[in-house]
């Protein structure tokens, strides 16, 4: 499992608005990667094209060459299907399926694929992906009742538990946080710490905090202002860019000087 | 189904005499016109389609028929005229039923079909039009003639108390309502035939005969002879035309100035004027179109009918085809049938000639 | 309630917001914010006294203005004066005591009511007129079990005469509207979801798709009896040429799945119009989940997005297969007029119920004596509005099994 | 990993093509009925004078006078259905899914889904023996009072059975199509946005124009197409209830107007095929596939002017 | 302007379950109050209850008395509309009208009883809140795209611009910078600093530094388990909360040692 990403000079655009511009990027296998950046420099873009859901907006598309491993996902030839089942996503809004039960909606990426699988074992995965999610003490008792009425960090929870339950090789995160307590956030990252002894994990996070307690190396988006395209600063180790960081934006961002 | 054979036990008294009318006439017929098949001998389907003025007699037609037959199964759809002869042509129907003769055309596409002598009329219905008048406070027939009808129904005369129509009722006390007249917003055959009588013998009468009501005579409309016949009935003061079988009590109707003479309306004096009517001609060998005295002046005739006739072809694909047609036509025609009918929905039966004449066209009937 | 009257003049304290320094009150936040919680609220009882008041009065009215000589009510009027006076009293009170925007929203509210009575009013009178008649049909012994074959005017008449009850049944025509239904149903949905599936979630607006959605809209306005016309051309010349070729064919167009032909013409439309629809307003967001999971696309749509949207779907089936059941003019031009059961829709003629109706109502079987016809007619009325009923409820049992369970924010 | 699982994918490709063909397949048949409408309708406007045959030359004006009296009953009747039948059904859409207490508002919705089981025959009766009756005190009125406006002048009909009766009739056919498609529509508006706006401190009428009403403009709009759709090809209704005639000023006359799916079906039983008549039947019906085409694209073009601000994102 | 808000005795309840028992708080106008948590504990319930936003849902209902001043909010003869217009409410997701441009979505609350004002005064209204809610300089080009086009912070920015430009009494917010970067939620705290000059804030927040950064009093809610109520543990100066807490379930859970 687990496998590294390369992206090289890669540019988003949504039709004809670059939103991101000339990335190039080397993530290592089995590591966590975050990214930040002040709000619309084009993190989550990036972050979506990363398993090519970007192209499921009309009129989105990318330039540019992006390795899994040594194959780039945007040859030709290469199913976008495939490459999200390598790489799992969790999202900035909790959405869980409405038409089904928690535990539905735990299996979601076997029972939407047609596998099939007897009772225990459907069980066994629900458990262990709840655990890992840290709901299912939450949600034993209810496994029948619809995922929509949760609250927000729960629905959030149920949805990470339903990306970890497919065990792709890499797990992008868009704020996977940022609807949870601190309880919550901690359990999350307890999660990334030990997710990533078998994943690549790249995670988006507005909290520096999180990004340094749980990420080895950081890239740094900024914008150099609206209809411009983001592009990725810097990228580092995580304690580089805190503590030392080579571009002057990124040290006024780090340090809460910036805006 | 169950109900089917009650169906069948209500009418067991009339089957009965049948069966012993059938006993004679189905003798006689088989002499005069040598191999008609009987009905006895015949099962399968057949599939006509056509005029709704054909329905309810050949509803009671199809049952009796089925009734003797060993197993057959008849079925009727009242498409209306021009599509009855459209499918007949087309080969949908086995037979048609239609208020109006082919036209030339027609009879040429029907050689398609029904081989090289095409297809023939037989005037299998025979109905009175009645013209129906809702009044209050008069339930005796009103006496009118064709120039006054005329008038009334273009819209010129507009009140029961009218001089003109006081002058041919001395006797009633015509109130003053006002007349409302009521036609088909169809086009129907019976528009057609009665349109066609005032054209005919009405001086009044400005259209030519067609089966669409002329716009510029235009009044209070409905679909359908139940349509008018229910409308009407609403109206104090209507005063509507249809088959004659379908004018109930609330209505009075007509008699129409023959020759000097107010006819009443009846099967014989509609019979009569067929009597008085010409061959139109044409078509195929063995054809029985009419056309239709209108303007007879001769006395006790009731010149207002309309002549539906069933289309057959002269010759038809399979044996079976042929054989069920010449039975199924025969028994139609059969003065048993045609009083069953005359019994029912008010028509007129055929004459003996006539009856002699169509049972020889039906023994011309071949299979191809 | 006691302070009304200063709820609609405000101090001017109480309309300075915290910029207020530099900003001069003005109206709307006067509006927005009345400085008083009660007061801006009619009571419970409001509503339905005022109602009571409304109905009383215009009956009045009506009373007044009718006939002076003879005592009688107009209920439609009744009924207009009624809803007017309800929503004027209701709108003016509520201006008056409260604010206009309450006013505004008591008078939507209540026109909505109106709606809704209005909507019913209709409903009850075509049930009550259908039910009343029909099931006195319909307790005519083998209404439903036997069929047309054999009944004429002659069996009218000795109804007339007391010989027996009315006789005839529906059987072959329930039989023929199921069947024809059923195979226009099992033709129109998959092509029309499949269509406006391919609308929604594959073409990007391309000229195929804007194609598409112009000729659909095309379709809605195909009059039921050019659809007829067009079945029954479609089918003589695909058997016309199916014979040509040699394949054993039926020899006549006639049958019931002709009809089917002319009325998935008119179905299909509807189908793709609705669920288009629905399937448009499901969030793209569940796509993404699922996509995220590796989920493919025809799976996506199979499991999620149809699931999300079934009821809609459900409930745009069922309007197009009433919209269909109660075809009466293709069917004649299609599938001929017949008088006893066939199951077979690919031989032999069909009937239906509605133009089994439209025949015992335009053309009753006895020529003056209507009332058995008329009595089948409403109580085939009344059996064809329970199949759709029936219809509808399967649809909605179905709709709920599979629907967004609706908890939760 | 360059392709994948060949088998997912071309199912995922076979089902995007099942797609892509099922919307090909429409437009195939409505080719077919459209050729058959066009080559059947060439007769109406070309074809030989009476009895002369090859003197066949055009006939468009006769055509013409024809079919204007039946396009203006058509519309006449559809547009009064509409007014009536488009505010009424949003009416009850909204009542449905905001109004009416949570519990009921399902059963509201099957009973209103009850009209549209109807059949248009039972309609027709209905209209002819219940309804048109029952408005013909208001006809007099309304000839007594107003009857200065052309469209109220003439004689009040005896019967009831008018274009305005009709349009009565097709507005109570045609209220539960756009009411069915008008709640689901309304009842998907997100909660999220109810809410922000009920926040906002609007009243349930704000949150209904602020949210509701511009969320479900394309279904609104779709619905009264399909609504419109079905008063414009109406034919057994208008059939029993219409008393029909030639083109008048007035309404509420009988005797007066006629649609063109009531003419046809009135008409074609005792029209030959192949006849002139045959072939100007069916070229109204071709002009009515043209009414609706028009009146679709005006449609399509009001819900795609708003388009980037739809509610789906 | 700015009220007071006292809750006596509160239950709320979904349908028959218990979801918040028994609050007791009394919140001083101008003032800005936090509520913390874990998940689930029922903050976002319980801050619905304070504008009437819980009885939208099918079912909700509430028991006990509510004093907005001294005016029981859940009185008889009280209007929830107008309680909605003095307490105004900021979402955890944001929820711009996606059919409304930027523009109009920051004049929706105006635009409510129809007010017509004058275009200068309009864009004044719409300026002032976006600057407000840092938000100004990003949209100022495009105010006439759709609301729903701006990525998830910038929405959020524009949904409490959209609140503050009606200027309630009373300001809720649902962890209105959970997604945020830490510049627009460093705008977003100074922008409660300054309101709270005048309006009384309550904020829901995960992030511990937030509610101490912003708030002047701290409220606890925990829950024992699931399917039991959650209950509000201690309610006291924010300092006292995070430094000295009297309750020690609440020392738990600031210092991070929870669960
Ligand atoms: N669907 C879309 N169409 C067009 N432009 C978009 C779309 N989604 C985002 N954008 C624009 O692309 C830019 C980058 O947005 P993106 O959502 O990636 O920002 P972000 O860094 O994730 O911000 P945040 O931290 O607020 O989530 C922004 O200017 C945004 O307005
Ligand atoms: N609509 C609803 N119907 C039934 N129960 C609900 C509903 N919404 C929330 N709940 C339940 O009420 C309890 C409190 O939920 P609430 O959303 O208030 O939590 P919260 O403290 O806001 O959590 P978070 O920090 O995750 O937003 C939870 O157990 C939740 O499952
Ligand atoms: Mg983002
Ligand atoms: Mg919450
Ligand atoms: O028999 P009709 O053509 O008059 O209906």
């Amino acid at each position: 499992m687990s496998k590294s990403i390369t992206a090289k000079n890669l540019n988003v655009y949504y039709g004809d608005f670059l939103a991101v511009e000339g990335v190039n990027i080397e993530i290592a296998a089995k590591s966590v990667t975050a990214f930040i950046g002040p709000s619309g420099c084009g993190k989550t873009t990036f972050l979506r094209t990363l398993n090519r859901m970007h192209e499921v907006l009309p009129g989105a598309r990318v330039e540019g060459e992006l390795l899994l491993d040594d194959d780039n996902i945007y040859g030709s030839g290469v199913d976008p299907v495939t490459v999200r089942t390598m790489v799992g996503m969790v999202f900035q809004r909790p959405n869980p399926f409405p038409t089904m039960s928690i535990r539905e909606n735990v299996l979601a990426g076997y029972k939407l694929n047609g596998a099939r699988m007897s009772r225990s074992k459907a069980d066994e995965i629900v458990e262990t992906a709840l655990r890992g999610a840290n709901l299912w003490n939450e949600v034993k008792d209810r496994l029948d009742k619809p995922g929509s009425g949760l609250s927000g960090g729960q629905q959030q929870r149920l949805c990470i538990a339903r990306t970890v339950a497919v065990k792709p090789d890499v797990i992008l995160m868009d704020e996977p946080c940022s609807a949870l307590d601190p309880i919550s956030t901690l359990a999350i990252e307890d999660l990334i710490s030990e997710l990533k002894k078998e994943y690549t994990i790249v995670i988006v996070t507005h909290n520096m905090q999180q990004a340094a307690r749980v990420s080895e190396k950081t890239a740094f988006f900024n914008i150099a202002g609206t209809g411009k395209p983001g592009k990725m600063i810097e990228y580092a180790d995580t304690t580089t860019i805190f503590n030392n960081p080579s571009n002057e934006q990124t040290e006024r961002y780090v340090s809460g000087k910036f805006g | 189904g169950d109900n089917g054979n009650d169906g069948e036990d209500t009418t067991t008294d009339e089957a009965t005499s049948e069966a012993t009318d059938n006993g004679t006439e189905g003798g006689a017929e088989e002499e005069a016109s040598g191999d008609l098949p009987s009905a006895a001998d015949i099962s399968g389907n057949f599939y006509g389609g056509g005029a709704s003025s054909h329905e309810t007699a050949m509803l009671e037609w199809i049952s009796e028929f089925e009734g003797q037959s060993g197993g057959a199964a008849v079925e009727y759809a009242s498409v209306g005229s021009g599509n009855g002869r459209s499918g007949f042509l087309s080969g949908e129907y086995q037979f048609a039923g239609s208020d109006a003769a082919m036209d030339e055309g027609e009879y040429e596409d029907s050689t398609n079909q029904c081989g090289p002598d095409g297809a023939f009329h037989l005037p299998t219905y025979i109905a009175p039009i009645g013209v129906a008048i809702n009044l209050d406070g008069v339930d005796e027939n009103v006496n009118l003639d064709a120039d006054t009808l005329g008038s009334i129904f273009s819209g010129e005369i507009t009140s029961w108390d009218d001089e003109a129509i006081a002058e041919h009722n001395p006797d009633l006390d015509l109130p003053s309502t006002n007349i409302t007249v009521v036609h088909r917003q169809d086009t129907s055959g019976t528009t057609e035939n009665f349109t066609e009588y005032l054209a005919a013998a009405s001086s009044t009468w400005e259209w030519d005969a067609d089966g669409e009501w002329p716009s510029e005579a235009t009044a209070e409309s409905a679909e359908g002879t139940g349509g008018v016949i229910g409308l009407a009935s609403e109206i104090d003061g209507a005063i509507t035309y249809a088959d004659a079988g379908r004018i109930d009590d609330n209505f009075v109707t007509v008699n129409v100035e023959v020759g000097g003479d107010y006819t009443e309306i009846s099967s014989e004096a509609a019979a009569a004027v067929v009597s008085a009517s010409e061959p139109a001609g044409g078509g195929a060998p063995n054809d029985m179109a009419f056309e239709i005295a209108r303007d007879t002046e001769e006395a006790g005739t009731y010149p207002i009918i309309q002549i539906a006739y069933t289309i057959w072809c002269n010759e038809y694909p399979s044996q079976d085809d042929a054989d069920f047609a010449q039975a199924f036509a025969a028994y139609i025609v059969s003065e048993e049938a045609q009083q069953l009918a005359a019994d029912v929905a008010g028509s007129a039966p055929i004459s003996e000639e006539l009856r002699e004449e169509a049972l020889e066209a039906i023994g011309q009937i071949s299979a191809g | 309630m006691i302070e009304s009257t200063q709820t609609k003049n405000p101090t001017p304290a109480s309309v300075q917001g915290p910029a207020g320094g530099h900003e001069p009150p003005h109206e709307p936040a006067a509006m927005l914010r009345p400085n008083s919680l009660t007061g801006n609220i009619q009571p419970r009882w409001f509503l339905p006294a005022c109602a009571a008041v409304s109905l009383l009065l215009s009956f009045a009215l009506v009373v007044l203005l009718g006939d002076a000589e003879e005592f009688s009510i107009n209920w439609a009027l009744w009924f207009v004066f009624a809803a007017v006076i309800h929503l004027v009293l209701a709108y003016v009170i509520t201006l008056v005591r409260i604010n206009r925007r309450k006013a505004k929203d008591m008078f939507w509210r209540n026109l909505i009511y109106v709606a809704f009575t209005l909507a019913l009013l209709p409903l009850v009178s075509v049930i009550m007129s259908v039910a009343i008649v029909g099931f006195q049909g319909l307790t005519n012994a083998g209404f439903l079990t036997s069929d047309m074959q054999g009944i004429n005017a002659s069996t009218d008449a000795g109804t007339q005469e007391g010989e027996h009850g009315v006789l005839g049944g529906i059987r072959h025509a329930i039989i023929g509207s199921l069947v024809i239904t059923l195979m226009a149903t099992l033709v129109s949905v998959p092509i029309g979801l499949l269509t406006s599936i391919y609308l929604v979630e594959y073409s990007q607006g391309g000229p195929l798709s804007r194609a598409i959605t112009f000729f659909v809209d095309v379709m809605t306005g195909i009059p039921s009896i050019v659809a007829g016309l067009f079945g029954a051309a479609a089918m003589a010349s695909f058997l016309s040429f199916a014979d040509s070729l040699g394949i054993p064919v039926p020899g006549r167009s006639t049958m019931g799945v002709t009809a089917a032909i002319a009325l998935s013409v008119l179905m299909i439309p509807v189908v793709v119009r609705t669920t288009e629809e629905m399937l448009r307003v499901v969030p793209n967001e569940l796509r993404e989940a699922s996509y995220a999971l590796g989920v493919r696309k025809w799976r996506t749509i199979l499991k999620v997005v149809i699931p999300t949207a079934i009821s809609g779907i459900a409930a745009g089936v069922t309007l197009s297969i009433a919209r269909v059941i109660g075809e009466t003019a293709p069917i004649l031009l299609t599938a001929g007029f017949a008088t006893r059961v066939n199951w077979n829709p690919f031989e032999g003629w069909m009937t239906t119920l509605p133009v089994f109706i439209y025949q015992q109502f335009t053309r009753p079987m006895h020529p003056t004596y209507h009332d058995p016809s008329f009595q089948r007619a409403w109580a085939a009325a009344l059996i064809l509005i329970l199949i759709v009923m029936g219809l509808n409820l399967i649809a909605r049992i179905i709709a709920t099994i599979f629907a967004p369970k609706k908890t939760g924010r | 990993m360059a392709s994948g699982d060949r088998a997912g994918a071309g199912l995922d490709r076979g089902f995007a093509g099942l797609a892509r063909f099922a919307g090909i397949g429409i437009l195939i048949i409505l080719a077919f009925v459209a050729f058959f409408l066009v080559c059947n309708s060439w007769g109406a406007i070309y074809h030989d004078q009476d009895g002369q045959a090859d003197s066949a030359s055009f006939h468009i004006g006769e055509f013409i006078s024809h079919a204007w009296p039946l396009v203006i009953g058509t519309l006449i009747v559809s547009v009064i259905a509409l007014l009536i039948a488009a505010p009424v059904a949003i009416g009850v859409a909204l009542y449905i899914s905001h109004y009416a207490p949570p519990r009921a508002s399902r059963s509201i919705g099957y009973v209103i889904d009850l009209l549209a089981a109807i059949p248009s025959v039972v309609y027709g009766a209905w209209g002819m023996t219940f309804l048109a009756p029952q408005l013909v005190p208001l006809y007099n009125w309304l000839n007594e009072y107003l009857g200065w406006i052309p469209i109220f002048g003439g004689s009040p009909s005896p019967t009831g059975r008018t274009i305005i009766t009709a349009g009565v009739v097709l507005s109570v056919m045609v209220l539960p199509i756009i009411t069915s498609v008008c709640r689901e529509i309304f009842i998907q508006t997100p909660k999220l946005h109810e809410e922000a706006a009920l926040a906002l401190g609007a009243t349930r009428w704000e949150m209904i124009t602020m949210t509701v009403l511009p969320f479900a403009r394309g279904g609104i709009i779709s619905g009264i197409m399909l609504g419109l759709g079905r008063a414009l090809g109406e034919t057994m209704a208008v059939v029993l209830v219409l008393s029909s005639g030639p083109i008048a000023w007035s309404i509420i006359q009988s005797g007066r107007h006629d649609t063109i799916p009531s003419n046809i079906a009135s008409n074609f039983p005792e029209s030959r095929e192949g006849s002139v008549h045959w072939h100007e039947l069916i070229a109204i019906g071709l002009v009515l596939f043209v009414i609706t085409l028009l009146v679709n694209m005006l449609a399509r073009w009001i819900v795609s002017r708003h388009k980037e601000f739809s509610g789906a994102n």
